[in-house]
C-alpha cells in the first residue's frame, strides 16, 4: 500500500490516487504527420522499465491534481515527485 | 535420455526400493555454446513451445533458458482457471485449441496435471452484465464451444453455497457456465512439459538469465546470459512480465505494461465449493483446490510493477466481494497471499508472432489469463518459429495490429483477472 | 485437583479462582482462566489432539504458540464454527467446545489411518505419477482425493459476528512485547514519539512469561501504560508488512470471551497501521529435531515444555527425555526437573555440551548423554520411550541403542529468529553459520529487528537491542555463540524409520520426501516446497522450513545459504476473510447513490436498476402489471401524452473560461464555434484510440461558460478524463471544470403534451416553438422554482429537461405530478430512444465502436483536430467490412430478438458459424406494435435491403436489415 | 459533570450555502477581487480553512476553494463574486444543494472516522483549521476541523448521504455508550 507524497497535500494513502501510467508522452502536435506505426507508438507503446520510471498520478480523492512521480517499479520506492510541467529532478538519489 | 514412464505400477515397484531409484524428471545440463532455437523463459508457455517444437517440427537443437527456477513466474502463481469462452472468434479459436490440448495433456505428457473440468461460472449482477453475458454465450456456442446461461435458481443449483438472495447490494441475476472449464495443477503443467521436452532432447537451463540479445544486420544471432553467450538462429521470447525488458534488449518497444496481479489461498478445508465462480462486477473469483484451500483472485494493482508484491486494498476489495457472494466463507482465514507480474496489452489480448527482427519471435501479453492458453500458445508459437510464419490461429495476434488498429478487445473477458 | 491431574498445585500465570468448563471431542474437562486450549488439555492429560493431513498419524501438541503445526482444532459448530485453529493459540473460556479435524470418527481411532499403511506407496508427488488411467480419468479419482484432503469444515451459515477495521498512524510501531519489544516501546515512548506496541499474546512479556525468572515485564508494561503517546495492543498479531511501512494487525477483541462477548463489540478488529519506522521484536521460534517417529504425541519443543510448566503450571509429562543440539534446552530440563518431572536424560547431540549449562544440570543430578541422539521413539498414541544411540563424529550412528522409557520428549533443534515480517518488508536475510539461523540483513523500508528476532538469544542483549532500536540508536551486535557441529536429520536404524522422520508435521513431509525431490531434480528450494508441500500448511513451516532446506542442502551437497529460503509472504498468522472485509458487507458492501427523488420512486413502487452505484427507477409497475406491460404503458404515455423521468444521475460539468470553446473543440468530435448562448448541441467524445467514449448535450450558458452532460455510468470517468487533458496536456488552456452532478436534479418531461404542460408551470419561459426551439435552453421559474430548461430530446418527442437545485427536486416533481403525466423509468427510455435509432453508450458501444461504425461520420468535424481523430485513419478502421449500426426487423413482428443474439449471413450450417454481427438493443415497441432491434453488422447498411439469420436456442429467426430510425424518421414530432 | 457522554455525538448541520470557486492564487488581481467579495482571502495553504464571521473558505485544491456561507446568502455571495471577478479567469458555481454536512463530537469521534478514513487525524496534525478531501468508506468526503467543538465537520455529496449515514451509524454502534 503506497504512501504517495502529493506535491500539495503531502503524504496520503494510495487509495486516494489514480495512476496514469508513463509520464512525458506528449501528444504529437500534428498527428497527421505520423504514419500508423508512429501513431501506434504514441498510443500504445510503453517503455515499461524495470527500475526507475517517471509516471503520472492524480490525487483524485484529494486536491484533484495530476503530478509526476519517479518511482522504482521493483522496490516501489518513490524517488521524487514534481508538478506537471516541471522538469524531472536530475539524479534523484 | 528417456525417463521411466509414470504409472501406478512404476510407483509400486519403486515403493519396494524406498523410492531410491527414481530418476530425474529433467536433466540439468550445462548450456551449449549454440542452439538452433533458444526459448527465453521457462514458464508454461516457453516449455510448451519447446515441447511442441521438438515433437512436431524439425527444429534442430533447442534450449529453454530460465533466469530462476522453471515455472517460477506466473505459471507458478496463477489461480489455474481454464476455459475457452471468449467473445471474439480469434480468441475463441485459440483458447479452444488450448482447452482441447489440455484435455489430453496428462496422457500426452505422462504426467498427471490434474485437469478438473468442474465448470466455470461467470456471474451477472446487473442488466448490463446480463446483456453482455447473453452476447458472449451465443457467440461462444456458435463457435462450437460449450456454454450455457443460468438463472439465479440455476446458479444456486450449481453452487448451493452462493448467496442468490435478491436483497444484497449486488444480487446475482444470472450466470454463464462453461462445463468443460475448470482448473488444473499449475506446477504440474510446467513440470510435465519440462519432463516431456527434456525427454525429447530439449536442454532446460535454469538459473540462466538472458541479459542481452545480439542482433546483426536485422537478424538475431545469439544471446548474452548470466552463464555466457549462447548463439542461436532463432529466439523465442516467452517471458511474460519481463517481455518489455527483453524486447528492449533487441531495440523493440511493446504495447505492454507490467502490473502486479495478486492471489491468495485460504487454509485448507473439507470440500465445500465444487465449480469455479467468477464475478466481474464485484471483482473476485474463487475455486477450491484438491488440497482443500480456496484459491482466490481479483483485479490488478493500478501501477506498473516488477515486484510480485501488491497493495492490501486490492485484497480488501476482493474479500468484501467474496464474503458478499459466499457469506459462509467469512470465518475462513487467508493463509497466504502473493503476487505475479502480468504483462497487459491495451486490448487485453496476447501478442504471438514475429518481430521486426529476423529470427526473433515473441509470445507475451497474456496478462491475467494465459495459464489456460499454455498448450495452445506453445503449439501455435512452435509452428510460428519453425515455419517462420504464424499459424492461422495466432496470425490475428500479431504485433502489427497495434498499428493497423485491428485490436481484439477482450476487456470484457478479462475485466477481472483470471 | 483430580479434575486436572497434570496441573501443578501452585504457580503459573493462571487464575485458579476462575475454573472454566470446556469440551474436547465431546468430553468435558476443566481448566483455568489464563489457559490456552492446549495447556488445559495437557493439564487434563490429553496429548492426542488430532491426526496428520496425509497419513493420519496420531499427533499431539508440539509448541506453545503460533508455530503449532499439529494441534489443529475446530471450534464451535454451525454458523459460528471456526476451522483450523491452533489449540496453542485458543484462549480458554467457559463453554468452549473443540473437536479434532480431519479424522473420523475421532483422533483415537481414525479410519483414514489406513493411509499410514500405504505410506510407502504415496510419497511426495505420487499423484503426478498416477491416476492417469483411463484416458481423462482424473475425474474418477479426484472426489476421493478431495474428500481426504482439507482440515476443518467451513461454517454452514452466514457469519453472526461483526468485524471492524481501524486506520492508525504512528511514528514507531513495535511488534512483539517480549523483553526486546518492551524495551523498544519504552525507549521510543520516552522520546515522545507516537508508539504502538502490539503483541499477539496476552499479557505482554514474550518468552519471559514461559521462563522461570518471570516478572519484570509487568513493571515495564505498567510504565508503558502510563504514557499517553504509547498504545499497547495485546492479542494483536501484526500479520502483514506491505510497502511504504503499511502493516496490518489483527486484534482478537472478543474471541477469548466466547459466548460472554458483549454484543456491541466486534469479534476482531483489523488494524491498518502506517508507521514511521518499525521495530520488529518478534522473538525466535524453536525448531524440532528430525529423527524417526519424532511426531508421536508427547514429543514437543523444549521451550514449549518449559512454558507449560512455568506459565501454565502444567506438567506435560512425568518422565522426560530432553534432546537438544544447543544450550537452550538445558534451561527447560532444569525447569521441568524443578517442577517434579523426572528427567530420564538430557540427550545432547553435540560431543560435549556447553560448560555452564552442563554443570548446572549435572549439579541438579541430571543424566547427560553427550554425543548421543534420540533416533526413534516407541508408542502409538503417546510416546512410551525414546530410543537413544551414540553418534559418531560424522553424525552416523554408533554403538547400541537403548530405550529410555518416558512420556515426554522435549526437543530443541535450535532457534529460528522470527524474521517473517522483516522479510515481508522486502528485507534480505543472511545466514549465520554460528547461530545456524537466517538473520535479518537489510530492509528497503524503515524496519529493524531487535532481540531474538535479530539473533540475540540472551535477555540482557535483547533488552539492550530493544532499547537502541526503540530510541533509534545504532545497535551493537549481540554476542555470537560458537559454531556447533550439527546434524539436521538424525539417521534412523531402518529405511522404514528413515521414511518416518518428519520435517513438516502438518503436511507429513519427511526427510525421505526431501531426498526424493532432490533425486528427481526438484532441486530449487521452491520446487522442493511445491513438490513435497513442505511449509505449505497452516503453520507455513514456522518450525520445519529451516530443517527442511538444510536437509535439501545436505542432499545436494550445497551450503544452506546457497539453497536459501522460500519467500515469506503475508499473513504471518492467518486472518479471517470477514476481518479483512470489515463492514464492507451486506448493505454496506458498496456505496449506494440515490437521487433527490429516490424516496418518491420508492414510495411509488419503482423497480430499481443498478447503474454503477446509482439506483435508478427501471419502471413503475402498477397493481398486477408485468414488466412488459408497465414499460409499454409508460412508452405509450410518452408518445401520446406526457411522461416524466428522473434524469438526475446524468453527469453535469461546468466548463468555464476563455478557452472553454477551444477545449470543447478538442475533446468532442464536432465543432463548438458557432454555439451561441441559449443554445445546446449534441456532442460525441472519443478515446484517443478513436473509439466512442461518451456522448451528451452541452449548453452554452454564456460566451465563456458551458454546461456539459455525460451519461450516468461515465460521469466520473469523463470528468477525470477532461481534467487529465487539461492539466497534463493543455495547461495553457484557461479552463476550469466543476462537477455539478450533485448540485442539480434533472427531470425530463417528454411527450406531445409536454409543451402545454411546461407552459402551465412557468410564467417566465415562453415554450412557443418559435421562441424556444429545439436545442435551445431557457432560464426561469418552473413551478415557482428557479430552473434551467433544456429543449432536447432522447425520445423523439417534444421534450424538456428541467434542471433545478437538488433541494427543489421533490417540489418540482410534485408539481408535475399534479398534471396528467406518467412517470417512466429507464427501460421505457431505452425503448423510446431505440425506436428513434439513437445510440446508447454501453449498449451500442463497447469500446470497439467508432463513430463511423455508428454512421455518425457527420459528427466528425473535418476542420480541426480532436482526440481520437488520427486513430480513425488507421487501415483497419477503414475496412468496409467493419461492423456498423443497422436496424433489424424480424420477419415475425411478434418475435423480440434477445439482446446479444448473434447474426449470420446464411442459415446456420453447424458450428463454427461465421458470425457477422450481434443485436445490441431489442424491444417490443408498443408504439409500432412490433419488435424492433438495433444491431452491429459487418458491412452495415450496405447489406440493406437484405435478410440475416439470427439463431436462437430452439430456432433461427429471419430479419431484415433496415434504417435504425424506426419511428418518425423525419423527426417531425420533435417539433410537434 | 454532565451525563456520561455517548462515544460520538452526531448531528446534521442546518443547510448551508456553498460556492465552489476556482481561480489562480498566483494572480494577485484574482485574489484581491475574491477577497473583496468575500471579506476574506482564499487560503493559499493546502488543506487549510480560513473563516471570518459567517464565511468559511476551505482549500480544495491549488486553484479551488469551497466557500461556506449561510444558506440565505448563497446566491448573493455568488453574485458578488461574479461581479467582482467578471474580468478575471475564474469559475464560480453555487453548490449548496449538492452536499450535506454533519458535525461529529465526542471522545470517540476521531476513532469513528478512523474506521473509514486513512487520513492521519492526530489532533496535533489535523488541527483546528485543517480540512481535507479524502474517502470515508469509499465515499468522497470533505473533512474539516473548524475548531475544538464541534470536533469535525464531514461534508458528503448528496447522493451518498444516506449510505454514509448508515455507515457511520453502524460504525458507531461500538461506541454507543462509553460508560
Ligand atoms: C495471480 C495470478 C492469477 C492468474 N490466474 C490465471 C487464471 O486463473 N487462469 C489463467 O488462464 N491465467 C491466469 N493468470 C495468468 C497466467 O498465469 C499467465 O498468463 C501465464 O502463466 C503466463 O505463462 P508464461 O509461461 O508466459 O509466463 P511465466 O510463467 O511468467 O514464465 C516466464 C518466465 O520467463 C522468465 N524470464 C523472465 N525474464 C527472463 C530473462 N531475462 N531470462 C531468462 N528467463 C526470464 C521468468 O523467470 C519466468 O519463469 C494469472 C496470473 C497471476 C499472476
Ligand atoms: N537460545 C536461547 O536460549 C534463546 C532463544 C530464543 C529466545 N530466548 C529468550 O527469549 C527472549 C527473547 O526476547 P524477545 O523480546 O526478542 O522475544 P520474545 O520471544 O520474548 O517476544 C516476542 C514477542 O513477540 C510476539 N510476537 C511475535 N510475532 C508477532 C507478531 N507478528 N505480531 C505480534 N506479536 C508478535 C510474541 O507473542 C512474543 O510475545 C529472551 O529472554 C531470550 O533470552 C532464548
Ligand atoms: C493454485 C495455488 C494453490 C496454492 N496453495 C497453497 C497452499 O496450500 N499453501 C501455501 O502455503 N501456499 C499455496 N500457494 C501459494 C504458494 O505458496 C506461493 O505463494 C505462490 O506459488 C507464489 O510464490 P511465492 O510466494 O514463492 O512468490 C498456492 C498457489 C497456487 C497458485
Ligand atoms: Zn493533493
Amino acid at each position: 500500500m503506497l504512501l504517495i507524497p502529493c506535491p500539495w497535500c503531502g503524504e496520503r494513502d494510495e487509495s486516494e490516487f489514480a495512476c496514469g501510467g508513463e509520464a512525458h508522452i506528449a501528444r504529437p502536435p500534428d498527428p497527421d504527420a505520423l504514419n500508423d506505426a508512429e501513431w501506434a507508438d504514441y498510443l500504445f507503446m510503453r517503455t515499461n522499465p524495470k527500475g526507475s520510471q517517471r509516471e503520472r498520478w492524480c490525487h483524485t480523492h484529494g486536491c484533484g491534481r495530476w503530478f509526476n512521480v519517479e518511482r522504482d517499479t521493483v522496490t516501489h520506492r518513490i524517488l521524487s515527485v514534481y508538478r506537471m510541467g516541471e522538469p524531472p529532478p536530475k539524479d534523484a538519489p | 535420455m528417456t525417463s521411466p514412464r509414470y504409472s501406478i505400477f512404476s510407483l509400486a515397484r519403486n515403493a519396494l526400493g524406498y523410492h531410491r531409484s527414481w530418476s530425474r524428471a529433467w536433466r540439468s545440463p550445462e548450456p551449449q555454446p549454440s542452439y538452433d532455437v533458444v526459448i527465453v523463459g521457462g514458464g508454461g508457455h516457453g516449455l510448451a513451445t519447446a515441447y511442441y517444437l521438438a515433437r512436431e517440427h524439425d527444429a534442430g537443437s533447442i534450449a529453454v533458458l530460465e533466469k530462476g527456477w522453471l515455472g517460477g513466474g506466473n505459471t507458478g502463481r496463477n489461480t489455474t482457471i481454464i476455459r475457452s469462452n471468449y467473445l471474439w472468434d480469434e480468441s475463441a479459436h485459440l483458447y479452444e485449441k488450448s482447452l482441447k490440448l489440455y484435455e489430453g495433456l496428462s496422457r500426452e505428457l505422462n504426467f498427471n496435471i490434474m485437469l478438473s473440468q468442474r465448470g466455470v461460472l461467470n456471474l451477472a449482477h446487473n442488466e448490463h452484465d446480463l446483456k453482455e453475458l447473453s452476447r458472449r454465450v451465443r457467440a461462444i456456442r456458435l463457435n462450437g464451444i460449450d456454454s450455457e446461461v443460468l438463472d439465479p435458481a440455476g446458479v444456486k443449483a450449481e453452487v448451493p453455497i452462493v448467496n442468490t438472495s435478491p436483497d444484497v447490494r449486488y444480487p446475482i441475476l444470472g450466470a454463464s457456465i462453461q462445463r468443460r472449464g475448470g482448473i488444473a495443477r499449475h506446477d504440474a503443467v510446467a513440470w510435465g512439459f519440462a519432463r516431456a521436452a527434456d525427454a525429447r532432447g530439449v536442454d532446460i537451463v535454469q538459473n540462466c538469465e538472458v541479459t542481452g540479445i545480439d542482433v546483426s544486420g536485422g537478424r538475431v544471432t545469439g544471446l548474452r546470459t548470466s552463464r555466457g553467450r549462447i548463439a542461436a538462429n532463432k529466439v523465442g521470447l516467452v517471458a511474460a512480465g519481463h517481455s518489455s525488458v527483453l524486447a528492449a534488449m533487441a531495440g523493440l518497444r511493446l504495447p505492454i505494461e507490467s502490473h502486479t496481479l495478486q492471489a491468495m489461498v485460504s487454509e485448507p478445508i473439507k470440500p465445500i465449493l465444487h465449480g469455479v465462480v467468477m464475478s466481474n462486477a464485484v471483482h473476485v473469483y474463487v475455486s477450491q483446490s484438491d488440497k482443500g484451500e480456496l484459491v482466490i483472485g481479483a483485479g490488478m494493482d493500478g501501477y506498473n510493477s516488477y515486484s510480485q508484491r501488491g497493495s492490501f486494498q486490492i485484497v480488501e476489495g476482493q474479500m468484501g466481494a467474496l464474503v458478499e457472494l459466499f457469506p459462509i466463507f467469512s470465518r475462513l482465514r487467508m493463509l497466504r497471499q502473493w503476487g505475479g507480474i502480468v504483462d497487459v496489452c491495451p486490448d487485453a489480448s496476447p501478442i504471438v508472432g514475429k518481430t521486426p527482427v529476423d529470427g526473433l519471435y515473441i509470445n507475451c501479453g497474456w496478462g491475467t489469463g494465459g495459464f489456460k492458453a499454455t498448450p495452445g500458445s506453445g503449439w501455435a508459437f512452435a509452428h510460428t518459429i519453425a515455419q517462420d510464419r504464424p499459424h492461422a490461429l495466432n496470425a490475428p495476434f500479431a504485433l502489427e495490429r497495434f498499428a493497423s488498429g485491428a485490436l481484439i478487445d477482450e476487456h470484457g473477458a478479462a475485466a477481472v483477472a483470471h | 485437583m483430580t479434575a486436572q491431574p497434570h496441573r501443578l498445585p501452585e504457580g503459573g500465570a493462571i487464575d485458579r479462582s476462575r475454573p472454566l468448563g470446556f469440551s474436547f471431542n465431546g468430553r468435558r474437562y476443566t481448566g483455568f482462566a489464563g489457559d490456552t486450549l492446549a495447556s488445559a488439555l495437557l493439564a487434563n492429560g490429553v496429548h492426542l489432539v488430532g491426526r496428520s493431513f496425509k497419513y493420519h498419524r496420531p499427533r499431539g501438541i508440539l509448541s506453545a504458540g503460533t508455530e503449532e503445526p499439529n494441534a489443529i482444532v475446530q471450534l464451535g459448530s454451525g454458523a459460528s464454527g471456526l476451522p483450523n485453529l491452533k489449540a496453542t493459540r485458543v484462549e480458554l473460556y467457559e463453554g468452549l467446545a473443540a473437536r479434532s479435524v480431519n479424522c473420523w470418527p475421532g483422533p483415537w481411532f481414525d479410519l483414514a489411518a489406513v493411509n499410514g499403511f500405504a505410506h510407502r506407496l504415496i510419497p511426495a508427488g505420487f499423484y503426478y505419477k498416477t491416476f492417469m488411467w483411463p484416458h481423462r480419468g482424473w475425474h474418477l479419482y479426484e472426489p476421493f482425493i478431495r474428500r481426504m484432503a482439507g482440515l476443518g469444515r467451513a461454517p454452514d451459515g452466514p457469519d453472526p459476528d461483526r468485524y471492524e477495521r481501524m486506520n492508525a498512524h504512528c511514528d514507531v510501531l513495535v511488534v512483539g512485547a517480549g523483553p526486546a519489544g518492551l524495551a523498544a516501546a519504552e525507549a521510543a515512548g520516552r522520546s515522545g514519539a507516537r508508539v504502538i506496541l502490539a503483541d499477539e499474546d496476552c499479557p505482554p512479556g514474550g518468552m519471559l512469561l514461559g521462563s522461570a525468572d518471570a516478572g519484570g515485564h509487568g513493571e515495564a508494561t505498567a510504565g508503558l501504560e502510563a504514557m499517553d503517546n504509547v498504545r499497547v495492543l495485546t492479542r494483536t498479531v501484526v500479520t502483514g508488512y506491505y510497502d511504504h511501512n503499511f502493516l496490518i494487525a489483527l486484534e482478537r477483541v472478543t474471541d477469548h470471551l466466547g459466548p460472554a462477548a458483549p454484543a456491541h463489540l466486534p469479534r476482531q478488529r483489523l488494524w491498518r497501521i502506517r508507521a514511521g519506522r518499525v521495530v520488529l521484536a518478534t522473538g525466535a521460534l524453536e525448531r524440532p529435531l528430525v529423527f524417526a517417529n519424532n511426531d508421536r504425541p508427547g514429543t514437543m519443543l523444549a521451550g514449549a515444555a518449559r512454558a507449560y510448566v512455568n506459565r501454565f503450571a502444567v506438567l506435560p509429562g512425568r518422565r522426560a527425555v530432553v534432546v537438544t543440539d544447543n544450550d537452550s534446552a538445558y534451561a527447560a530440563a532444569l525447569d521441568l526437573h524443578r517442577h517434579g518431572v523426572e528427567i530420564a536424560a538430557i540427550v545432547d547431540l553435540r560431543p560435549d555440551g556447553d560448560g555452564t549449562q552442563c554443570a548446572e544440570a549435572r549439579e541438579a543430578g541430571l543424566n547427560i548423554l553427550s554425543g548421543h541422539a534420540v533416533i526413534d521413539t516407541a508408542g502409538r498414541r503417546r510416546v512410551r520411550a525414546a530410543r537413544v544411540a551414540r553418534l559418531n563424529d560424522d553424525g552416523s550412528l554408533a554403538g547400541t541403542v537403548s530405550a529410555l522409557p518416558c512420556d515426554l520428549i522435549a526437543m530443541s533443534g535450535g532457534w529460528s529468529p522470527a524474521v517473517h515480517l522483516f522479510s515481508q518488508s522486502g528485507g534480505t536475510l543472511r545466514y549465520d553459520a554460528a547461530l545456524r539461523a537466517f538473520l535479518p540483513d537489510v530492509s528497503p523500508q524503515a524496519a529493524r529487528c531487535a532481540g531474538a528476532s535479530n539473533g540475540a538469544f540472551d535477555t540482557a542483549s535483547c533488552i539492550a537491542e530493544g532499547h537502541a532500536a526503540g530510541a533509534g540508536e545504532p545497535g551493537a551486535p549481540g554476542p555470537v555463540q560458537p559454531a556447533a557441529p550439527v546434524s539436521w536429520a538424525v539417521p534412523a536404524r531402518s529405511r522404514a524409520g528413515e521414511a518416518r522422520r518428519f520435517v513438516d508435521f502438518q503436511n507429513d513431509v519427511t526427510a525421505a520426501d526431501i531426498e526424493l525431490a532432490a533425486r528427481e531434480g526438484y532441486e530449487s528450494v521452491e520446487h522442493l516446497k511445491r513438490y513435497t508441500t513442505l511449509g505449505m500448511g497452516t503453520d507455513q513451516g514456522k518450525t520445519g522450513n529451516v530443517p527442511g532446506l538444510a536437509i535439501l542442502a545436505g542432499t545436494l551437497g550445497l551450503s544452506i545459504p546457497e539453497v536459501g529460503t522460500t519467500t515469506f509472504r503475508p499473513p504471518y498468522e492467518p486472518v479471517a476473510f470477514g476481518a479483512i472485509a470489515g463492514r464492507d458487507v451486506g448493505p454496506l458492501a458498496d456505496p449506494v447513490r440515490r437521487t433527490p427523488l429516490h424516496a418518491w420512486h420508492e414510495e411509488n413502487g419503482a423497480v430499481f436498476e443498478d447503474v454503477g452505484q446509482w439506483k435508478r427507477p427501471f419502471y413503475y409497475p402498477q397493481e398486477g402489471e408485468t414488466k412488459d406491460e408497465a414499460v409499454a404503458r409508460e412508452c405509450l404515455a410518452v408518445r401520446n401524452a406526457a411522461g416524466i423521468m428522473d434524469a438526475s444521475t446524468l453527469g453535469k460539468i461546468l466548463v468555464c473560461g476563455p478557452d472553454a470553446r477551444e477545449f470543447l473543440n478538442r475533446v468532442y468530435t464536432n465543432a463548438w464555434d458557432g454555439l451561441a448562448p441559449g443554445r445546446c448541441r449534441y456532442g460525441l467524445m472519443l478515446g484517443e484510440d478513436g473509439m466512442v467514449l461518451d456522448d451528451g448535450v452541452t449548453a452554452c450558458l454564456s460566451e465563456n461558460r458551458f454546461l456539459t452532460t455525460t451519461t450516468t455510468g461515465n460521469a466520473a470517468r469523463v470528468f477525470a478524463w477532461l481534467e487529465e487533458w487539461l492539466q497534463t496536456e493543455w495547461p495553457d488552456l484557461e479552463v476550469y471544470l466543476t462537477s455539478l452532478t450533485e448540485q442539480f436534479a434533472t427531470v425530463a418531461l417528454a411527450g406531445p403534451d409536454s409543451r402545454k404542460l411546461l407552459g402551465a408551470l412557468t410564467d417566465d419561459i415562453d415554450p412557443a416553438p418559435d421562441v424556444f426551439p429545439f436545442m435551445a435552453w431557457r432560464e426561469g421559474r418552473v413551478a415557482g422554482l428557479p430552473a434551467r430548461v433544456f429543449r432536447i430530446s432522447y425520445t423523439g418527442e417534444v421534450s424538456y429537461e428541467i434542471v433545478v437545485s437538488a433541494g427543489d427536486a421533490t417540489d418540482l416533481w410534485a408539481a408535475l405530478m399534479t398534471h396528467e403525466v406518467t412517470p417512466f423509468g429507464t427501460e421505457a427510455m431505452h425503448v423510446l430512444r431505440a425506436e428513434k435509432g439513437y445510440l446508447m453508450i454501453g449498449q451500442e458501444t463497447d469500446g470497439t465502436v467508432t463513430p463511423l461504425d455508428l454512421d455518425m461520420g457527420w459528427m466528425l468535424n473535418k476542420k480541426k483536430d480532436f482526440i481520437g481523430r488520427r486513430s480513425l485513419a488507421r487501415s483497419a478502421m477503414r475496412d468496409p467490412m467493419r461492423k456498423r449500426l443497422v436496424g433489424l426487423r424480424t420477419e415475425d413482428p411478434a418475435t423480440v430478438l434477445p439482446e446479444g443474439a448473434q447474426i449470420l449471413a446464411e442459415p446456420p450450417s453447424g458450428a463454427p458459424e461465421t458470425m457477422i454481427g450481434h443485436v445490441t438493443s431489442s424491444y417490443r415497441s408498443a408504439t409500432l406494435g412490433r419488435s424492433i432491434a438495433l444491431a452491429l453488422v459487418k458491412g452495415g447498411r450496405d447489406r440493406a435491403p437484405g435478410t440475416v439469420h439470427v439463431p436462437l436456442d430452439d430456432r433461427t429467426v429471419r430479419a431484415e436489415i433496415c434504417d435504425p430510425k424506426f419511428y418518425d424518421p423525419e423527426g417531425e414530432r420533435l417539433n410537434g | 459533570m454532565a451525563e456520561p457522554a455517548r462515544g460520538v455525538e452526531f448531528r446534521v448541520c442546518p443547510p448551508r450555502g456553498r460556492i465552489e470557486l476556482r481561480g489562480d492564487p498566483g494572480d494577485g488581481a484574482f485574489v484581491e477581487a475574491a477577497s473583496n467579495a468575500l471579506g476574506l482571502e482564499p487560503p493559499p495553504t493546502p488543506n487549510r480553512s480560513r473563516s471570518w464571521a459567517d464565511t468559511v473558505i476551505l482549500w480544495l485544491g491549488p486553484d479551488a476553494w469551497l466557500i461556506e456561507v449561510p444558506a440565505e446568502a448563497e446566491h448573493a455571495v455568488a453574485r458578488a463574486l461574479e461581479e467582482s471577478l467578471s474580468d478575471r479567469h475564474a469559475s464560480i458555481a453555487v453548490a449548496g444543494a449538492g452536499s450535506v454536512t454533519w458535525s461529529l463530537t465526542g471522545p470517540r469521534a476521531r476513532d469513528l472516522l478512523a474506521k473509514g478514513m486513512t487520513l492521519d487525524l492526530d489532533p496535533e496534525r489535523f488541527r483546528a483549521g485543517c480540512c481535507a478531501r479524502s474517502l470515508l468508506a469509499k465515499v468522497p468526503v470533505l473533512l474539516h476541523r473548524p475548531g475544538n467543538d464541534p470536533l469535525y465537520e464531514l461534508t458528503v455529496p448528496r447522493s451518498y448521504a444516506e449510505f454514509a449515514r448508515d455507515w457511520l451509524e453502524d460504525a458507531a454502534l461500538e461506541y454507543a455508550d462509553t460508560r
